[in-house]
C-alpha cells in the first residue's frame, strides 16, 4: 500500500479548509494551506511512484489499492480503488507538477483579486477531482472525478461572477459538457450491461480477450459514446465552443484546467480505454477525423483574433486536436507524449500571457500591446521559449510530440498528415503572431507596465525549462508496455516538412508583424469573406444559436413551461394539495386536543388486537 | 408449622424488648442531657426516675385523644400508623447475635435473615417519609405542612449519601445479608486490630460510617437535623396538630428509626457482635467484670445509701447484676449471651453518641441543610465509593 | 370451588397483572387530574414489569428482571420530567385538569 | 398452599388498591393506592424469586418517585376532582367493556399458555442482586450506560422547566 488516497485527499483537506474557514484566515495561511496541500500532494506523488519503481523501469503491471467497496448491486460491484500505471503516472506528475507551479503562480496573480479563499478552494477542489479521475481504477469513480472537474471549471470560469460574460461562459462550458458526459454516460451503462463490471481490469481484460476483427457492434457504440465524452471535455468538434468562452476565468484558470490538465482528461480517457478503441477501427477513424478538423479550424481561427487569451484559447483547442489525432491513429503513447509537453508550453503561453495581462494591469486586447520587450524582458523570454515549443523548432518539446503524432499519422493516411502539417504551419504562425505583436513595434496601449514579482515568473522559468527540454522525456518509450509503439520514422523525403513548416510560420509571422505590418491589413481586406468567417469563428455560435439553443428555449418556454409546468405539473401538485387538505379536513376531528381522547384510540386499538387474537384462538 | 410458632414467639420477643428499650432509652436520653447540661433529670418516679417511662405511657395513653375537626380524619389517622409500622418493621431483619440453642432446637436470634437485608432496611426507610409527609399534609395547617415538606426533602436528600454510605462496605464485605455482612468482618489484623469495616482492608470505611451517622440523624430528623419540629419556627413541626398516644407514636417510631439505624451502623461498619479484642486475651470476661463490678458498686452505694429509698433498690440492682454476671459465666449460655453482649453494648455507645450530639450541637439553617446534603456528603460518599470500588477490585 | 392448587399458577400472574393495566387504562381514561392520569400510567407500568417478571420466572432466567429494572429507571426518569412539566402546566394556567389543557388541538 | 393463599392476599390487596386508585377523587389518596400496589407488587416480586426487583420496587417507586408525586400534590396543593357528568356510555358501557376486556385477555392467556410448574418461594434464585448486577454490568452494560445518561438529561430537563425564570 502507497496510501495514494492521501494524494487526493490532501488537495481536498486544503478545499476545506479554505473553503469553510478561508473567509477568516489571514492570507498567508490561505497559501500556505492551498498551495502546501497541492505540493505535498507532488512530493507525495514522487514518493509513490519512485517506491513503485515507476522512475527505475518498473511498474509495468498497475498497482491497485483497494479501499472500501462503493456500489454493491446485483452482479455490478463497484468498489472505491486506486490504480496506478505508467499511464497514470505520467498523468499524475503532469497534474501535480504543473498544478503546483500554477498554485504557486496565482498566489501573485490573484494577490490583488477579491474572493481571494475562494479562488484557492475552487482549485484545490479541482486538484482533488483531477486526481480522482486520473486515478480511479473503475469508469464510475472516473465519472465521479469527470463531473467533479467539470463542476470546479464552471465555479472557476463563473469567479467573476459579478461579470455577466463570465457566468454566461460558466453555463455554456457547463452545459457543453453535460452533452459529451451524455454520451460518457451512456457508455459506462454500455459497458456495465456488456463486461457486468466498470473494473478496468477486468474490462480491458475482457476486451482485449475477444478477436479484434469480429469485435461486435456495441464495441463500436461504446467507443464512439466515449469519444462523444471525450469530444466534450477535451473540446473537440463539435463541442469545442465552450473553451474559447472559457477565458472568461482568472489566467491561472485557462492555464491550469483550460489548457494543461482538465481538458487532456478526455485523450487520457480515451487513451485508457484503448483496447476498447482498438477494437472499433471505425470509432478510432472518427477521432482522427474529428481531430485534425478540430486542429485545422481551431488553428485558422486562431490566425485571426485579437484577445492574447483567444489566441492561446483557439491554439489549445487544436493542440487537442492534435492529441486526438495521435490516439485516432493509433499512437496512443504520442498523444499521452503531447498531452505531456503542451501542458508544459501551454501552460507557460497562459502563465505569461497573464503575466503580460497582470503587466498591463488587465489588458489583453494585441492591438493595445507591443513593445514590452524591453519592459518586461522575462516574461518576454519565456514566452518566447513557448513559442519555440509549441512552434515544433528542433530540439524542443513540442517538435518530439508533434513528430511523434505526425509520423503515426502518415502512416495512417498521409492526407491527415498533411493537414497536420499545414495546421502546424499556421499554429506556429499565429502564435508568433501573437509574440510579435505582443513585444515588438511601439506600445499601443496607455497603461505603465511593470515586471511581474518573482513569485510568478518562478515558475514561468521553471515551465520554460521544461518546454524547452521536455521533448527529451520519451514518453512513447516509457508507455512501452502499455501501448506498443509502431516506430516507422517519416520517410526521409518528407522528414523535414514539419519542421520546415513550424520555422516558416515564424518565419511569416515576423514578415507580417515586425518587418512590415502594412501586408496583413491588405492580405484582411483583400479576402474580407474569409477574414470575417474566421473572425466570426466560422458563425459556429450563430449557428448553435439558432440550430439548437433557440428552439430549445423556444420551446420549453412554450411547451413544457405553459403547458406541461403550469398546466400538468402544477394541477397535479395543487390537487394533492387539495386532496390532502380535504382528507386533513375530516382527520382534524380526531384531533380534539384532549389526551384522553388520544389514549381513547390507542385503547381501542390495542382491545382490537386483543380480540382478534382472541377470535383467533377460538378460531383454533 | 414449627416454623410459624417459633417465629411468632420470637416477634413477640423482640416486640416487647423493642417497646420497653424505647421508653427506657428516652428515659436515658433525658438523664443524659440533663447531666450534660448541669440537671439532675427526672428522679422522681421510681429510683432515679426508673420508672418515668411508665409514667409517660400511661399519661399518654390517658390522655384525651382528641381529633382536630379540619383535618382530612383518614390521613390525619394513618400517618402515625404508617410512621411507627414502618419504624417496627424494619428490625424484622436486624440480627442481634448469632444463634439460640436449645437442646437440639436452633435458631438464629433474629426475626428473618433476608439476604437482601440491606436493602429491605433502605427501602422501608424510603417508604418511612410517608408518615411524616402524610402527617404534615393531613393536619392542614401550615406549620405542619411546611414541616412535612421538608422532612420528606431532607430525607429523600439524605437517602442518597446514605445509601453510598452503605453500598461502601457492603463491597468489602461482598453480601447484602447483614448475618454474612457480620460474619466478614470476623477476625482481627495483627491478632488485635479487629476486621471491622471502619479498619477493614483494602480501604478502611471510616469515611463513609462518619457520612453514614450524620445521614443517618437526617432521616431520623435528630439534632442537629431536626428541622421538620423545629420549635422555634414551626412550632412542633409535622406533629404540631398530634396529641395523646398519636403523638407518642411519632415519638415511639423516631426512637425506633434511631435504634434501626444505630443497629444498621453497628452491623455494618463495627463488626455486629464480634467482640472489640481477641477472646484470648479474655473479653469474654467483659460483660461479667463490668456487671459484676457494677453490682457491687450498689451493694455499697446500699449499704451506706444517700437517700432513704436506696437502702432498698440499690441492694436489689446490686443483686440482679451479680447475678447477670454469673449468667455470663455459665459455659452453656455465654457463647449466646456474648454476642448479644457486644452487640447490645455497640448499640447502646452508637445510640450515646446521638443523644451526645443532641446535647451538643445547634440546629442547622435549611438551605445550609440541603447544600450540605448535595454539595458535601453527595460527592464525598461517590468519591469514597469510588475509592473502595477501585481498592476491591485492583485487591 | 376447583381445589385450591399447590403452587400459583403461572396465568395467575399474567392474568393480575392484566387487571391492573386495564385498570390503569380506566384511571387514564376516567381522570381527569394530570397527576392521576400520570400515576395511572405508572400504574400501567407496573402491571407491565410483573409480567416481565413472571415470564422471567417461568423461563427460569433474570433478564426480565433487568428490563423491568429498567422500566423502573426510565419511570423514574419520566416522573422527574413529567411532575416538572406539571409544576410548569400549574405555574402557567394554575390548573391541572387534563380537559383545560387543550390547546393542541389549535 | 400457603403459597398460593398468600398469593391470593397481594394479589387482591393490588387489585383493591389500584380500583381505589382508579375511584378515589382526590390524588393523594390515589398517591397512596398506588403505594399499595407498588408494595404488594413487591411482595409478589419476591415470590417470583426478584429479591433485587421487589427492594429496587420499594426503594426506587415506593420510595423515590412515589414521593416525589407527593410532594407534588402537596407543593400543588391539588384539591379533589369536581364531579362532571359523564356522557352516558362511558357511564354505563366503561365498566362491561373493562370486564369483557379483562375477560378476553385472560381467556387468551389461558388459552395460548401451557401449563407449567407455577409460583413457589424460593423457587426461582436467579433473581438475586448478584445474578443481576453481573447481567447489567456485562451483557447490558450498553443500554446502563444509555439509561443513566437518559437519567441525567431527564434530570437537567425537570431542573430547566421547574426553574423559576429569572427576570
Amino acid at each position: 500500500m502507497q496510501q495514494l488516497w492521501l494524494i487526493p485527499l490532501l488537495p481536498l483537506a486544503g478545499f476545506a479548509i479554505n473553503g469553510f474557514f478561508g473567509r477568516r484566515l489571514p492570507k498567508i495561511w490561505i497559501n500556505a494551506f492551498a498551495v502546501g496541500s497541492v505540493l505535498i500532494a507532488f512530493l507525495w506523488v514522487i514518493k509513490a511512484l519512485s517506491a513503485l519503481g515507476a522512475f527505475s523501469g518498473g511498474l509495468e503491471e498497475a498497482h491497485v489499492e483497494h479501499y472500501f467497496t462503493w456500489i454493491q448491486s446485483g452482479a455490478l460491484n463497484i468498489s472505491v480503488d486506486f490504480a496506478v500505471d505508467r499511464l497514470t503516472a505520467v498523468m499524475l506528475m503532469i497534474v501535480t507538477g504543473i498544478g503546483t507551479l500554477i498554485h504557486i503562480y496565482a498566489v501573485g496573480y490573484m494577490d490583488h483579486e477579491s474572493g481571494y479563499y475562494r479562488f484557492f478552494a475552487y482549485l484545490n477542489l479541482f486538484m482533488f477531482f483531477m486526481l480522482t479521475l486520473v486515478l480511479a481504477n473503475n469508469f464510475l469513480l472516473l465519472f465521479v472525478g469527470w463531473e467533479g472537474v467539470g463542476l470546479c471549471s464552471y465555479l472557476l470560469i463563473g469567479f467573476y461572477f459579478l461579470e455577466n460574460f463570465a457566468t454566461t461562459a460558466g453555463n455554456k462550458a457547463f452545459i457543453v459538457n453535460r452533452i459529451g458526459d451524455f454520451g460518457f454516460s451512456l457508455a459506462i451503462f454500455l459497458i456495465g450491461i456488456h463486461f457486468s463490471s466498470l473494473d478496468f481490469g477486468k474490462v480491458f481484460g475482457q476486451a482485449k480477450a475477444l478477436p479484434v476483427e469480429a469485435s461486435p457492434g456495441w464495441m463500436t457504440a461504446i467507443a464512439l459514446l466515449l469519444l462523444v465524452g471525450a469530444t466534450g471535455k477535451s473540446a473537440q468538434i463539435p463541442l469545442y465552443v465552450w473553451l474559447p468562452d472559457a477565458m472568461a476565468g482568472p489566467t491561472p484558470v485557462s492555464a491550469l484546467i483550460h489548457a494543461a490538465t482538465m481538458v487532456t482528461a478526455g485523450v487520457y480517457m480515451i487513451a485508457r480505454s484503448s483496447s476498447i478503441f482498438l477494437h472499433s477501427p471505425l470509432a478510432l477513424s472518427f477521432v482522427a477525423v474529428i481531430g485534425i478538423a478540430t486542429a485545422f479550424m481551431a488553428a485558422s481561427i486562431g490566425l485571426v483574433q485579437n484577445d492574447i487569451k483567444k489566441v492561446f484559447a483557439y491554439s489549445t483547442v487544436s493542440q487537442l486536436g492534435y492529441m486526438f489525432v495521435g490516439l485516432g491513429t493509433g499512437a496512443f503513447s504520442a498523444g499521452i507524449f503531447h498531452v505531456m509537453t503542451h501542458a508544459f508550453f501551454k501552460a507557460l503561453l497562459f502563465l505569461g500571457a497573464g503575466s503580460v495581462i497582470h503587466a498591463l494591469s488587465g489588458e489583453q486586447d494585441l492591438r493595445h500591446m507591443g513593445g514590452l520587450l524591453k519592459k518586461i524582458p522575462i516574461t518576454a523570454t519565456v514566452l518566447f521559449c513557448a513559442g519555440v515549443a509549441i512552434a515544433g523548432v528542433p530540439p524542443f518539446s513540442g517538435h518530439y510530440s508533434k513528430d511523434a503524432i505526425l509520423e503515426s499519422a502518415y502512416q495512417y493516411a498521409p492526407w491527415i498528415f498533411w493537414v497536420g502539417v499545414f495546421t502546424a504551419f499556421m499554429t506556429a504562425f499565429y502564435v508568433f503572431r501573437a509574440l510579435f505583436l505582443c513585444f515588438f513595434g511601439e506600445y499601443r496601449g496607455h497603461h505603465h507596465p511593470h515586471e511581474s514579482p518573482f513569485i510568478m515568473w518562478g515558475p514561468l522559468a521553471v515551465l520554460a525549462a521544461l518546454s524547452l527540454g521536455g521533448g527529451f522525456i520519451n514518453i512513447p518509450k516509457y508507455l512501452e508496455p502499455l501501448f506498443p509503439a509502431s516506430e516507422t520514422p517519416l520517410p526521409a523525403g518528407i522528414a523535414w516538412v514539419p519542421v520546415a513548416a513550424g520555422l516558416g510560420g515564424i518565419a511569416l509571422a515576423y514578415l507580417f508583424y515586425v518587418v512590415s505590418p502594412a501586408i496583413p491589413e491588405s492580405i484582411g481586406s483583400m479576402f474580407k469573406p474569409v477574414y470575417n468567417t474566421l473572425y466570426n469563428k466560422y458563425f459556429v455560435d450563430e449557428a448553435y444559436a439558432s440550430a439548437v439553443v433557440d428552439p430549445i428555449v423556444d420551446g420549453s418556454r412554450s411547451l413544457l413551461w405553459r403547458t406541461v409546468d403550469a398546466g400538468a405539473i402544477d394541477g397535479a401538485v395543487n390537487g394533492v394539495g387539495k386532496t390532502a387538505s380535504g382528507i386533513g379536513e375530516l382527520l382534524r376531528r380526531l384531533q380534539s386536543g384532549y389526551i384522553r381522547d388520544y389514549a381513547g384510540w390507542v385503547v381501542a386499538g390495542a382491545i382490537l388486537v386483543v380480540v382478534a387474537m382472541g377470535i383467533m384462538e377460538v378460531a383454533k | 408449622m414449627n416454623f410459624y410458632i417459633v417465629s411468632l414467639i420470637k416477634s413477640a420477643l423482640v416486640a416487647f424488648v423493642l417497646l420497653t428499650a424505647l421508653a427506657y432509652i428516652q428515659w436515658v436520653e433525658r438523664k443524659v442531657l440533663a447531666h450534660i447540661q448541669l440537671r439532675i433529670g427526672p428522679r422522681r418516679v421510681g429510683p432515679h426516675g426508673l420508672l418515668q417511662p411508665l409514667a409517660d405511657v400511661i399519661k399518654l395513653l390517658t390522655k384525651e385523644d382528641m381529633i382536630p375537626s379540619h383535618v382530612n380524619k383518614f390521613f390525619y389517622l394513618l400517618a402515625p400508623f404508617l410512621a411507627v409500622m414502618f419504624a417496627l418493621i424494619s428490625i424484622a431483619v436486624i440480627p442481634f447475635g448469632t444463634e439460640v440453642k436449645i437442646g437440639n432446637f436452633t435458631t438464629p436470634m433474629q426475626l428473618t435473615d433476608l439476604n437482601v437485608g440491606v436493602l429491605f432496611i433502605l427501602g422501608l426507610s424510603g417508604i418511612g417519609v410517608y408518615g411524616v409527609a402524610l402527617a404534615g399534609w393531613a393536619s392542614n395547617n401550615k406549620y405542619a405542612l411546611i414541616g412535612g415538606l421538608r422532612s420528606s426533602a431532607q430525607m429523600i436528600s439524605y437517602e442518597l449519601p446514605m445509601a453510598m454510605a452503605i453500598a461502601a462496605p457492603l463491597l468489602l464485605l461482598n453480601s447484602l445479608s447483614f448475618r454474612e455482612l457480620v460474619d466478614g468482618q470476623a477476625g482481627f489484623y495483627l491478632g488485635f486490630i479487629p476486621k471491622w469495616s471502619i479498619f477493614h482492608g483494602p480501604f478502611p470505611q471510616i469515611v463513609s460510617f462518619i457520612i453514614f451517622l450524620i445521614a443517618a440523624f437526617a432521616e431520623t430528623n435528630r439534632v442537629p437535623f431536626d428541622l421538620p419540629e423545629a420549635e422555634n419556627e414551626l412550632v412542633a413541626g409535622f406533629h404540631t396538630e398530634y396529641g395523646s398516644m398519636k403523638f407518642a407514636a411519632f415519638f415511639m417510631a423516631e426512637y425506633a428509626n434511631m435504634v434501626t439505624v444505630s443497629c444498621v451502623a453497628v452491623l455494618l461498619f463495627l463488626g455486629g457482635w464480634q467482640p472489640l479484642w481477641p477472646a484470648e486475651y479474655g473479653s469474654g470476661f467483659l460483660p461479667t467484670l463490668i456487671l459484676g463490678i457494677s453490682g457491687l458498686v450498689c451493694l455499697y452505694h446500699g449499704m451506706n445509701p444517700a437517700r432513704p429509698m436506696d437502702r432498698f433498690t440499690l441492694p436489689v440492682f446490686g443483686v440482679v447484676f451479680l447475678g447477670l454476671a454469673g449468667v455470663f459465666l455459665i459455659p452453656a449460655i455465654a457463647p449466646m449471651l456474648l454476642p448479644l453482649f457486644w452487640f447490645l453494648s455497640k448499640v447502646g455507645v452508637v445510640l450515646f453518641i446521638y443523644i451526645w450530639i443532641r446535647g451538643t450541637l445547634p440546629r442547622f439553617r435549611y438551605d445550609q441543610l440541603m447544600s450540605f446534603a448535595w454539595t458535601v456528603m453527595f460527592p464525598l460518599a461517590i468519591v469514597n465509593l469510588f475509592i473502595t470500588a477501585l481498592m476491591v477490585a485492583l485487591n | 370451588m376447583p381445589p385450591i392448587p399447590e403452587s400459583v399458577p403461572f396465568t395467575w400472574y399474567l392474568i393480575l397483572s392484566a387487571i391492573l393495566f386495564t385498570l390503569g387504562i380506566a384511571g387514564f381514561l376516567f381522570r381527569r387530574n394530570v397527576i392521576t392520569v400520570f400515576m395511572s400510567i405508572e400504574l400501567m407500568l407496573n402491571a407491565v414489569n410483573l409480567s416481565f417478571i413472571a415470564f422471567s420466572y417461568k423461563f427460569k432466567q433474570p433478564d426480565g428482571h433487568i428490563f423491568s429494572f429498567f422500566v423502573m429507571v426510565v419511570a423514574a426518569a419520566e416522573a422527574a420530567v413529567g411532575l416538572a412539566i406539571i409544576l410548569t402546566i400549574f405555574k402557567n394556567r394554575q390548573t391541572l385538569e387534563i380537559d383545560e389543557v387543550s390547546s393542541l388541538k389549535d | 398452599m400457603e403459597h398460593v393463599i398468600l398469593f391470593l392476599i397481594f394479589a387482591v390487596i393490588a387489585v383493591v388498591a389500584a380500583i381505589n386508585l382508579v375511584l378515589q377523587s382526590h390524588p393523594i389518596s390515589s398517591a397512596l393506592s398506588l403505594v399499595g400496589v407498588m408494595g404488594a407488587l413487591a411482595l409478589i416480586y419476591l415470590q417470583l424469586g426478584g429479591e433485587f426487583i421487589a427492594s429496587a420496587q420499594l426503594i426506587v417507586y415506593a420510595g423515590a418517585i412515589m414521593v416525589l408525586f407527593i410532594f407534588v400534590i402537596m407543593l400543588l396543593n391539588a384539591g379533589t376532582e369536581r364531579k362532571m357528568k359523564r356522557n352516558l356510555w362511558v357511564k354505563y358501557g366503561g365498566l362491561p367493556l373493562m370486564a369483557l376486556f379483562i375477560g378476553v385477555v385472560a381467556y387468551v392467556i389461558e388459552r395460548m399458555l401451557p401449563p407449567s410448574p407455577g409460583g413457589l418461594f424460593g423457587n426461582m434464585t436467579h433473581g438475586n442482586p448478584q445474578e443481576i448486577g453481573r447481567l447489567l454490568f456485562q451483557q447490558y452494560l450498553l443500554p446502563f450506560e444509555v439509561t443513566s445518561i437518559l437519567i441525567l438529561i431527564a434530570i437537567l430537563g425537570a431542573v430547566v422547566l421547574a426553574r423559576k425564570e429569572i427576570e
